[in-house]
Formats: C-alpha cells, structure tokens, sequence
C-alpha cells in the first residue's frame, strides 16, 4: 500500500487530498466520512457578520458555472465560538480561510483565529468577488508582500496563502508570497467572468461578475502551479478542476504537494473520498511506494526552457 | 496514441442492492434504475426509479439532486433539486414529477427503462406534521404538487385529514388528482380557464375550509402568489403554515451559500439557505420571491 | 430583415462574423461561401519562413483544447505574392495577422503589408507560443504602447490590436494600444497552458506549453471585452468561445462591435454561416433593425459598480 | 427561470434527401443516419452510415472528420479523422472501419442504427492510380487496411490486377480479407502469431512480386514498419510508391497547422499538412514517425 502521507510544511496531511474553501462545510459529514480527508478547510470568513451578496449567486455557462457567493458569514466571533468546534470533532487538520479589505485588519483577524483547534491559516487574498469597498492583494507583488507580512507577524500558524489566477504574472507574486514568509501557495482562485442574459440583456448574476468555476480551467492552473513550483521552495496547493485521481497525479507532476477540490465535490459528493481510493490505487498499479515520488517528477529536462514562462510574465 | 484513462468524473454511486460502506451517512449518492418516465401531460413527466435502501430512508419536503444527463451532447454542469414526489419503500421505488423545460430537465426526460440516474440526497428539512392537527389544507400549483404529494400520503399514514386546493392553468394540466384522493384527500381543482384560480375565489375556499374546522395548518409550494394569499389568511386567521421554496442551488448540503432567499424574522430581514435550512420553511417568515 | 453590418473603424463589415486568426484560411473556400463572411482574417504570418513548434501541436482536455503551433508560414514575400492573391478573389475585407519578436521589424512588416489587397493589419502581440526569442508584448502596457506606436507610424491601414488573456490588467493595455493609436481591439488570444500525460509523465504537446481554446473561457473574455468597451473609444472585437447566435449577441452587448470565431468552425465547418444565418433571425424575431443597435446594450445602469473591476486590475 | 436557448452549437448539417444550398461546395458538413454499426471482432467496428449525396462524391484516401459523441457524459471537443473504408453509391452509403479505443471511437461505437452522426468531408488528397500501371500491391496493418479497401475498389474498377498483403497480429483479426478478394484482389496474409508478418518474409514477398511483374505500384498504411519496409524495396527496385499518413488534427481543411509530418525530398527536410497536402503521399518522400 501506498503512502499517501504529504507534508505542508510542518503540517503533515495523511493524503493530499482537501476541500476547497467555499465549497465544504462540516455539513458534507452527512455524505462522506470527514476523517478521510487531507485536510478540512472551511469558507472564508471575515471579521463583521455578512449577508454576501444579491441573488441569483450562480449561473451555469457553456462549461462549468460563474458564482459571486460575496462571503456571507456570521463574523469572526461566531466563528469561532461556534464553527471551529464543528470542526474540531474530526481529526484532519483544520485549514481556516480568512479575508479582509485591509492589511491590517486582516493581519488582526489572523491573530484571533490563531487558537489551539485551528491548524492552518489560508489568507484569501485573491477573492474575485470582494464587496464594493474591498480590494484584491493577490493582483499585484507589492500588496502581496505587504498584507503576508502584516500577517506573519501576527500568528506563528503555518500560513498558507491562496493567489489569484486573474494576475498576468504569478510567478512574481509567489514569490512575494514566499518572501513575506508565507508557508505554502494555495493556486488559484476562480476567474474573473461575466454573463449576460440574452432574453433581457442583464448579467445573469444578482452581483454582475462572478469566479468562473469549471474543469475545463485545469490546464490554466496547472501551468501556473508548474511555473511557480519551478521558482519557489514553499509547498504549492493546486487548485482547479480536479475531478479525478489522474488529475491529482497531473497536479503532483506539476510541482503540487496536495490539490484543493471544489467542483468535483458538487458534482458527486461522494468524489473526495473515491479520489483518494482511486489515487491509492493508481499508485499501487505502478508500485508507486510514496505519492510523494510524484511531486515535480514531470519529465521535461530535455525540453529547451523557451521564453513562454517569461512570456506570460511579460518578458 | 490512446493514453488516458477516459473517465472524465470519479463516481462510486450506489446501486439497488450494491453493500454500503457508510451506512451511518444519511445521504448518500446513489445510481437509480429508472423504471418508467412518462409524460403526464405535455409538460410534465413522472419517473420512477429503483433505488438503494439508503436512498428510502427519505420524507416529505425533502428533495435530491439529480444529475442530468446531457440533451445535446454537451454537459450538464449542475445538479437538478428535485422534489420527492413519492417513497414507495415495498418496491424500493422512489418518484419524482417535473417539468420538462430546461437543459437539465430535458436530459431527464430523455431517460429510458433500464437507464442508470445520479441521485444525491435525500436533503434538507421537510414537512413537520404537529401530532395535534387533525386537519390540514395543501395548497399547490404546477410542480409544487409534486412536493406536496407526500405530504399528504404522510398525512394520510397518520391520520389526518386533508383537504388538496389543486390549482393549473387548464383541467387539462390538474395533474395528481388521483393520486391526492388516492391518499383519502378531498380535492379541489381550481383553474384559470374558470376563474376558479383567482386569488379572491381561492381566499373564500381557504376561509370556508377554517370555517368548517379543517384547516389546522397551512400548506404551499409552487406559487409566490398562493404563497402570499395563504399567509395572509393564515396570519389573520391564526393558522400556522409551512411553504417549500426554490432557489438555484450549487452544493445542496448547506456549505456554499447559494440557494439563498430572503426571510422576516420578528421583523428582522435575514438570509437563509433553501438546500439545508428548508427547503420547507415557516411561511410566516417566508418573505416569497 | 436587420441591417446586421458594422463599422469598425473605417471598415465596413457585412456582419459582425469574422472568423479568428489562426483557425482560419481561404482553402474553407470547399466547404462554405467565404463572401458570406464579415471579414476574411489570415494566419498570423511572420517574417522568415518557419516550420513551427515540434508536434503534437494539440491535446485535448477536460473540455476543448491546447495548442501550440509556432506561427509557421512561408514567410512575407511569399505571403504577399501568393497568399494575399488566394484572398483578393473574395468580397470581404481581407485583415492581415502579423506577430514580430521585435518593435522595428513589427513595423516594417506591416509596412511591407500595407498593399492595396490587404484592408486591414492585425497585430498579434499577444500570441502565447511564440519561439525561444520572442516575446510577448500584449502583458505590458510600455510593451504595447511602443510596438503599437512603431507601427502605426509606419502604415495607414486600419490597424486592429490582438491583446492576450493573460495579462493581469487588460484595460490598462486596451488603453495603452488605443492611445498608441489602434483602430480596434482583438480581444483576445487564447490562454497559457500546460497538460501533463500521466501515462509517461511528459508534457503532452512537442512544444510543452500550449494555448487553451474552449468554449468554456468566454464568460472571462466576456468579463474583459466589458471591461475595456466601458473605457475606450475605438471598437473591440469579441474572440473566445462564439459557438452560437446568442454568444454573438452577448459579446455585443457587453460592448463588441463584432466577433472572431475559432474553435466552433473547428467543430462544426458550416458554424460561421449558420451563426450569421440564426443572427438575422434572431434580431428579425426581435424586432430590432440594426445590430449595432445591441452593442452596449447591456441593461446594468441600476448595478451598483461594485469594485470588482479595480480589484481585477490590482486595486 | 428557464431563459436561454439550450444548444450550445449550432449546427446545419445536410441529411440524405435534404435540398443542398450550396451544390457547388465540394466538402460538406453531413448528418449521416447509421444503418448498422457491429463489432468486425473483439476491437473493430464497422459502421454503414446513409448519407446525403453530396458525401458520396469522395475517392479512396480521402478521409471524413467525424463529431463522436461522448461515451462518458462529457463532450468530445475535436473530430476524429476517419478513412471512407467503402462507398456504396446506389445505396447512398459510406462505410467507416475503425478501432474502438480512445473516448471518440468508443463514443462512435455506441451509435446505433437510426441515430444520427455528423461528419463532415470528403477531405484531402487520396490515392492516384496512373494509367500505365496493370498490377499493384497493397501493404496494410491494422486500421490501415480501412483506408487500403476502397484503393481496391478503385483499381478493380480500373481492372488494374491488386495483390493484398495483409498483416495482423493473428488469424482472428485478418479482417477484410473477403473485402479485397471481392474486388478480385489476391490476399497474402502474414501473421504475428506464426512469424510470416516478419519484415524478412514481407521483404521476400515483395520481391517475388515484383519478380513476377505483379508490382508496378506499391500502397501502404498503418505501420511505420511496413512504409520503412515498402520504401526500401521500392528504392532499390524502382517501384513508386503512395503512403497514407496520420496525424493528429484539428481543423481537417489545412488552416490550423497542427497535423503535420516531416517529409524529405532532395535531401531536404520539410513539414506538410496530413489533412490537405496529403493524407496521400509519395512514398518516397515520407520520413515515417
Ligand atoms: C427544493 C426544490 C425542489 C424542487 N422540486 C421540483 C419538482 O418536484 N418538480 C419540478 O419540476 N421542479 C422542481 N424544482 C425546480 C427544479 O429544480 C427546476 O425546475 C430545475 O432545476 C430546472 O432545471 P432545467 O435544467 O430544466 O432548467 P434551466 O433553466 O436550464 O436551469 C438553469 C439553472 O437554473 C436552476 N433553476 C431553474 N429553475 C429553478 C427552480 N425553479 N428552482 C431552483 N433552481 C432552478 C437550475 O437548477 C439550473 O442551475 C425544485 C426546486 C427546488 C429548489
Ligand atoms: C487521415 C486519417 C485516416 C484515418 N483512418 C482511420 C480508419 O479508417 N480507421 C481507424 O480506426 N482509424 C483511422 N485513423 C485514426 C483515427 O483518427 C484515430 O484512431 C482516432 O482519432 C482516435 O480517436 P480516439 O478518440 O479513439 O482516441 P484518443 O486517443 O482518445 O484521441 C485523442 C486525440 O488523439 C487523436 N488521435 C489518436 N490517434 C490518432 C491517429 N492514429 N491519427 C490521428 N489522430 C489520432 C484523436 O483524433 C484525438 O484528437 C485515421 C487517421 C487519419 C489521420
Ligand atoms: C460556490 C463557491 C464558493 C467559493 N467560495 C470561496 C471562498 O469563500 N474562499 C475561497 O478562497 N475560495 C472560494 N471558492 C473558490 C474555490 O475554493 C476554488 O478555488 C475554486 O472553486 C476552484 O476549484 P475547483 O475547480 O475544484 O472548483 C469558491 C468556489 C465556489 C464554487
Ligand atoms: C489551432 C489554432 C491556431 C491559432 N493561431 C493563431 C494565430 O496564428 N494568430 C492569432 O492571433 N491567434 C491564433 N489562434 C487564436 C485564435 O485566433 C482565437 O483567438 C482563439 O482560438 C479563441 O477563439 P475561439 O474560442 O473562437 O477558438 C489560434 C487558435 C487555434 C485553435
Ligand atoms: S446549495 Fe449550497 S448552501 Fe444551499
Ligand atoms: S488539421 Fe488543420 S491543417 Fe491539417
């Protein structure tokens, strides 16, 4: 049997398999057996209670759905008085999503959730769909920097950091991520998008533009964990289109050291348990001993290293 | 040149008979065998399907997510929630009733005998029966029917008597007639085509039902205007009520925030999720949509 | 029946159907009436002849494609001597693709392009799989404004600007390309991509990296030609998953003047015909007289203009 | 809630007996209806598929490409390219032979009779047969021999003498040996299992054959084994040749650049278009892959 064991930096995970943030609650322990999991991770919260944002808050498209949720929560108090023991009856780490719309703050709220039953801090600071007085850090390397440091300096959690695939160049911004002393690289968020209703010329969701969500993202994301697992030290999360144990593998390849689901989840939500079944198979089939022997083992030496990574991040 | 496993989604669903491995989960997903899927009028179709025991374990109000298949060669992303139209546990049947109109749904519609079904559920909360109504009105139309349906065969189960206001455009379209009185229910149709839908002809038969003792509790689905009529002769009169709602939805298990609708709460407008705290709602608070 | 032709710039097109750069040549002559078309646009040609990029040049994924082929061609004088004629002999517009790894021989192409039978320069600046010493200009707004200046200073074509979807910040570059004197806005090329084989552990294209094409990217392409048509004067063209009538409308009403199309002619090789075809009736079933009337059209003035647009460009 | 048309693609593909806009087009897009579609054995299939006229008017070598439904639920985004394997024009039908293995050839699979298939050609440059030459022999592997079968057609049409080696890996997969012996071809075939398909026998065959005049033209597909084998017999004893290539595509009209194969002619090596310059070439010139 296969070893399935991934460590996050001094978070061990005993497969590299986790929900990710927004869509899984402690609620999916009606479904799937929780214990199984990599990891738990839980919607990001913000510091004042939220309604999020006008419905309807998901339109389906050509390939996947557009969501614009606006983080709707009950406040960093409830949280954790309430949420975090829903939590703490499982035995997998506890990831904590946080956001804010300001360094500070943010770097506040870090600090309160840094109790005992909260294992991991994950600082979304790539949301696509922040309310009207909101930013978004993970555009640009400066910001970056700024709010991880701000953080870091509040809690000695292992701080994970989840970057936004709508920034042109992500490999700078990783880096600052990593300079800033992030711990591990969550990549990436949703894209960006827009539908607009062809019977009454309205976008289609209550908040305008909404993440896209769909698999057919994947060879986006994968790039982009390819390109930053080439330039950092950190451990690197992938995240996007995962919906079977092969795109695990695919992922690891890339330079991944776990992946976060979403879609898949929704889709059948029985899928993280089989993913990880099906992994431990795939890695029997082939004698594979570690899944760790996958992380960056895609075969490329003998490709010329072309200008694209340059390219895409502007030359 | 062939190199990749070609299952594009992992699926380890259940079938009728397959051994659970997780029997403490209350949901679960599951792979039905559907039976029949009919039309019942030119709108509306009706399935059955053969499914786990698990799956059985199901009530009134309650809905699954259904996993279309595609009707055009492209996917269907989202799951469908459907209502459970009826549980029959003795063939290990569980029904559905819906309309046919959009991608989802038309897939759907395009399943055969013998074919397999994706079904995640059973989810949220259903209808509460209070052991001290005697008597309850259900109010329905189009497919809120079909949520309704169970409701009275749990009623019936327990006893209480039910009176089903069953309103449509045209007689053509009153569907589940058979099957309300099939649960000892008196029925009224109502329709457009007469007038007899009208709000005002509806509020008399609601008033009437109070006035003649049978109407302990309040029952609708389907209508924002049933909706609204029927909690305000509830709240004038004094007759609790509970309304199932709709909403798009994503995940179904409370965890994504979606399926939200709008909800007045001693005089505090607050949010609410459809999948998991409903979809079967006190309609005092419902505020429609 | 509605008037559905549209000006770009000084340009009249029949319609707003044009099909996209690359996926396109005189030889779909076989198969449908290239008069029927907006415009005709030919296959990014560079200076020197070139092979292009070791194959497999396509894989399939989740859902569409990656590609990598490498601009390959004959080269310009033969362009100009044979291809330019293959084109002349249809009514449409001819709109002449062009890609450089350097500012003054992008110029000097399109000088030497700027021949009677060419009507229109496109400047591809935004090609994702461009060769070990190219570069990609369209992820830097200083990049676009210089290469756009060059060579607008060295031809009077209408000169349309292809701009890429991975830049962080579109609408700065959109700007940039408009005041370094573009006619138009192609909005956009396809997006930087990777797929590992998990058979062998290689990248599954010959060139590693590829651009994504699925129909599954147009709410993103959605989301920028919006973003940019809010801002600029000059028109923008719509490319990324057209695949019906409706696509065309909802590009239009977020603000193109017209649409290029790839992937769906790929499909289906009638596509851009019937899309023209269901258009006309689409408006005709509406009422609406002219096309141009939906370009804008979008119903948003009560949505409150939330800062999801500063936040896509980094706040 | 329901508020958009469905189909995701548009599509005006052309079915048997529908009035052709534009005759003059000499490619299609065409929505076959398949009239039987089995298992030739344990991995080929054979598909008739009833076709509108203006498909008919292809030759031998040319290809359609062919829009596969899913066989998982998810679309197939690209066409596959498949040779005319036989076209039957007093029955208006074109037949495929194809190996059932990647998702479009398992989706093409599970078509069955009545359902409708969309593919889209004729296209490329197929098989010439020059006037001069009296006997040809055919060299062909696996799905190669698809794309062989209507060259014999062909040529018995011509009355041009055909001599058919096929090869495969066992008795039980030669497959259309009836074919060929039906166009009056002579078939040789050579086998894996009893080591007669060993390039040394195939060599010596050859040779034979052109020894007794039965060679003025020599044809291969489906092993690059077999085109290194032909061109250095053809070389040596002035045998010209034809090869059909494959590659992967994407547009099937020579405007993408993604189905290329490296040539060499007079020393010098080049990139040409499977889909248009070929997927016929000269044999000479083909490096293989
Ligand atoms: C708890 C619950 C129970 C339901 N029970 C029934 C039932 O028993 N019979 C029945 O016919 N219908 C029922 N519905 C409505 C049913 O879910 C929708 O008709 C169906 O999702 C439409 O899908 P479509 O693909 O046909 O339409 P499309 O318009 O193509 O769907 C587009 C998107 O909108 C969503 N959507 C569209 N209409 C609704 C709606 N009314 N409610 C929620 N989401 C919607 C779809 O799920 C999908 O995500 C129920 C809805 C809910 C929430
Ligand atoms: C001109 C031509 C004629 C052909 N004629 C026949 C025939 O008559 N019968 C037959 O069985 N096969 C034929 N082939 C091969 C056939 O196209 C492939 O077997 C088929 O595309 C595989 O698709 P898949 O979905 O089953 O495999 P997958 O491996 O799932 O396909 C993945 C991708 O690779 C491509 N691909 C895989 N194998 C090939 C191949 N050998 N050539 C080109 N592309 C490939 C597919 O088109 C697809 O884009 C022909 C190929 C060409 C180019
Ligand atoms: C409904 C929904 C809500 C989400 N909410 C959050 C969130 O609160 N915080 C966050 O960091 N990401 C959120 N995401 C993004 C996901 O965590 C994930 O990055 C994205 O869905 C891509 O992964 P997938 O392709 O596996 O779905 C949300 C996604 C969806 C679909
Ligand atoms: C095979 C292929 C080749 C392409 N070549 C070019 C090119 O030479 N120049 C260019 O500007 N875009 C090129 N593109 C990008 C397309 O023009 C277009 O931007 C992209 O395919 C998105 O449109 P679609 O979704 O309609 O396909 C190419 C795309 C494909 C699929
Ligand atoms: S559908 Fe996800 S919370 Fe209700
Ligand atoms: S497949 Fe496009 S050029 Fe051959």
């Amino acid at each position: 049997m296969v070893d399935l064991s991934v460590r996050i930096g001094d978070i061990t995970l005993q497969n590299p398999i986790t929900p990710a943030s927004g869509a899984f609650s402690w609620e999916y322990n009606d479904v799937i057996d929780l214990n199984r999991l990599g990891g738990l991770v839980a919607k990001t919260i913000c510091r004042e209670p939220r309604l999020g944002n006008p419905t309807p808050r998901m339109a389906e498209t050509e390939a996947g759905i557009i969501q614009s949720i606006g983080l709707p929560g009950k406040g960093i108090e409830y949280f954790v008085d309430h949420i975090v023991p829903e939590y703490a009856r499982f035995k997998p780490p506890l990831i904590v999503s946080v956001s804010s719309e300001n360094t500070e703050d943010f770097a506040a709220l870090a600090e309160e959730l840094s109790v005992p039953d909260v294992d991991v801090i994950e600082a979304n600071i790539s949301c696509p769909t922040r309310n009207a007085t909101g930013g978004n850090f993970a555009m640009h390397e400066e910001h970056t920097k700024e709010v991880i440091g701000a953080i870091r300096a509040k809690t000695n959690k292992p701080l994970w950091v989840k970057l936004s695939p709508n920034a042109g160049d992500i490999v700078s911004i990783a880096r600052a991520a990593e300079e800033a002393g992030a711990d591990a690289l969550c990549i990436a968020n949703t894209f960006l998008s827009l539908k607009i209703r062809t019977d009454n010329f309205r976008p289609a969701l209550g908040n305008k533009f909404g993440g896209l969500v769909s698999p057919a993202l994947k060879p986006i994301v994968l790039r982009m964990v390819y390109q930053v697992a080439k330039v950092v030290k950190i451990p690197v999360i992938g995240i996007g289109g995962v919906t079977k144990a092969e795109d695990v593998v695919e992922y690891m390849l890339a330079g991944a050291s776990a992946v976060g689901i979403g879609y898949a989840g929704f889709r059948n939500p029985t899928a993280l348990i089989t993913i990880i079944d099906d992994l431990a198979a795939w890695c029997d089939e082939r004698g594979i001993k570690k899944v760790t022997d996958l992380i960056g083992a895609v075969k490329d030496d003998d490709m010329e290293m072309d200008t694209l990574v340059a390219a895409s991040a502007g030359v | 040149m062939s190199y990749e496993p070609c299952e594009k989604y992992t699926d380890s669903a259940l079938r009728f008979g397959d051994e659970d491995h997780y029997p403490e989960r209350i949901v679960g997903e599951f792979l039905g065998e559907v039976v029949s899927n009919d039309w019942v009028n030119g709108e509306y179709k009706h399935m059955i399907l053969k499914v786990h025991a698990r799956a059985l374990d199901s009530y009134a109000g309650q809905f699954f997510h259904l996993l279309c298949p595609s009707p055009d060669g492209a996917e269907v992303y989202m799951r469908r929630p459907m209502s459970i139209y009826r549980i029959d546990k003795a063939a290990s049947q569980i029904e559905f009733l819906y309309k046919c109109e959009g991608r989802g749904t038309r897939g759907m519609g395009m399943l055969k005998e013998g074919d397999d079904f994706n079904l995640a559920g059973p989810l949220g909360k259903g209808f509460t029966l209070d052991p001290k109504w005697k008597n309850i009105v259900v109010l329905g139309r189009g497919v809120g029917l079909a949520t309704l349906a169970p409701l009275s065969q749990l009623a019936a189960e327990k006893g209480v008597g039910i009176t089903a206001i069953l309103s449509a455009r045209n007689p053509g379209v009153v569907m589940s007639k058979d099957l309300f009185e099939g649960f000892g229910a008196t029925t009224i149709p109502v329709l457009d085509t007469d007038g007899t839908s009208d709000v005002a002809n509806v509020e008399k038969i609601l008033n009437g039902l109070i006035d003649e003792g049978k109407a302990d509790a309040f029952f609708t689905c389907g209508s924002n205007r049933l909706l609204s009529l029927m909690k305000k002769v509830g709240k004038a009169r004094g007759v609790p009520g509970q309304v199932a709602m709709e909403q798009i939805m994503v995940c179904g298990f409370g965890a994504c925030y979606v399926c939200m609708r709008t909800f007045e709460i001693d005089g505090e407008k607050t949010l609410k999720r459809v999948c998991r705290d409903g979809p079967v709602f006190n309609m005092q608070e419902a505020v429609g949509w």
